[in-house]
């Protein structure tokens, strides 16, 4: 079963990575990914704000793991999502899998990551350094690439 | 009547002025479609915001759904711009 | 410039994060990879011992990263790879990328590992249960996972 | 006569017995090719391991190489099998 945190506080990746391993057992190969709130260069920005749909996001993300977890035999895996206001420069996601080769967790973890920016119900709002706030709009390019995911 | 609960999110929580309410529904409102039709009708910022059809999504009772997707007495309906998460 | 350590000591995930980030400056990615000593199914094995070619091993690594920096526009990267016994459970590698989006990272993470296996030259010893030590033999996946990234 | 470094590792290592040597070379060795000959035709177990030329890999002055390879004085060439790391 994987774990799944969706909230404001942020996380440490070697206290996850500890977690993950005592959760895992005889593993050959741990991936992780994590996202952070980013400068940008057209707009200067100065922080992020995260809303998310209580429930189901949480569901959401259990649904992408659980499914992650069968299609790359997982033998651990750990989703950490992070709401509200975060900082320039902050943490917003941790995905983080454990299996016995290398190509599933890293696959593994490019899959969630993928799933996430498409069907977690999140939502960015962009602080910028003008005082000017902007919600994020979504990219095709992030549809583009959860549907290579899609098998046929 | 059918009594069903919104919840908006993101700027459509914030030009709705409103993040969650319970509504009445009037006969022949069987799907979020005809939901977003009578909600528009109710005029001033919800005719406004939810003509933006092609920007908003909706999700009936936390699974993800569409202007077909029937609707029953007790859901909880939840309208929202596309995700920008991860 | 990517850092990189060959030798004996241990690392900390967390440890590694945080010298990533004091280097990388604005980044929206980190991606990372970390290769454990498995038990294994057929042969149950107690250790693992690391050889390597001082001098060309550290030389080959700073070759891929540099290629990786630049094609994957990385702002930092870090490769730690262990050398000497390993018990079973040890952490063996690290591969650490970070840059502006999460498929760079992803992606310049698969390519350096895929890479570390074919062209750094160290050399994996098995100490199984039964006591017999096995030279482990070299597998063709992996000269096929790097050839991938060759461009025509 | 001239004079290179030869380093062995892993199963190589092993079973040579050596794990690097100082070696006068005769004339007439010019590469990889023909020093693996020259090493071959001092009997023994270079008879032996270095007879496996499919799982023997070589390097040049730290530089992947192959047979063909040119080999000078004083170059650094190392003999070693596929690579398994990371």
């Amino acid at each position: 079963m994987a774990f799944i945190r969706v909230g404001p506080e942020d996380f440490d990746l070697g206290t996850e990575m500890a977690a993950l391993r005592a959760a895992a057992g005889d593993i050959g190969a741990v991936a992780s990914f994590i996202g952070i709130v980013r400068g940008g260069a057209a707009a200067p920005m100065t922080a992020m704000t995260l809303e998310h749909y209580p429930g189901m996001t949480e569901r959401a993300i259990a649904s992408m793991a659980a499914e992650a977890e069968t299609r790359f035999a997982l033998s651990a895996c750990r989703v950490i999502h992070r709401t509200g206001r975060i900082p320039l420069g902050g943490q917003i996601v941790l995905v983080m899998t454990a299996c016995g080769h290398r190509q599933a967790a890293l696959d593994a973890t490019a899959y969630l990551i993928d799933w996430l920016k498409v069907a977690a119900p999140f939502w960015k709002k962009e602080h910028l350094a003008d005082g000017t706030d902007i919600w994020v709009e979504a990219r095709n390019a992030d549809d583009s690439a959860a549907a290579r995911w899609q098998t046929p | 009547m059918m009594v069903v609960r919104l919840l908006y999110f993101a700027w459509l929580r914030e030009r709705l002025g409103c993040a969650e309410e319970e509504v009445a529904l009037p006969p022949g409102i069987g799907t979020v479609g005809d939901l977003l039709g009578w909600l528009r009708g109710r005029g001033g910022a919800y005719a406004a915001v939810l003509t933006e059809t092609a920007r908003i999504r909706s999700a009936v009772n936390q699974d993800f759904a569409s202007d077909a997707t029937p609707i029953r007495a007790g859901d909880e309906i939840a309208l929202f711009p596309p995700i920008t998460g991860g």
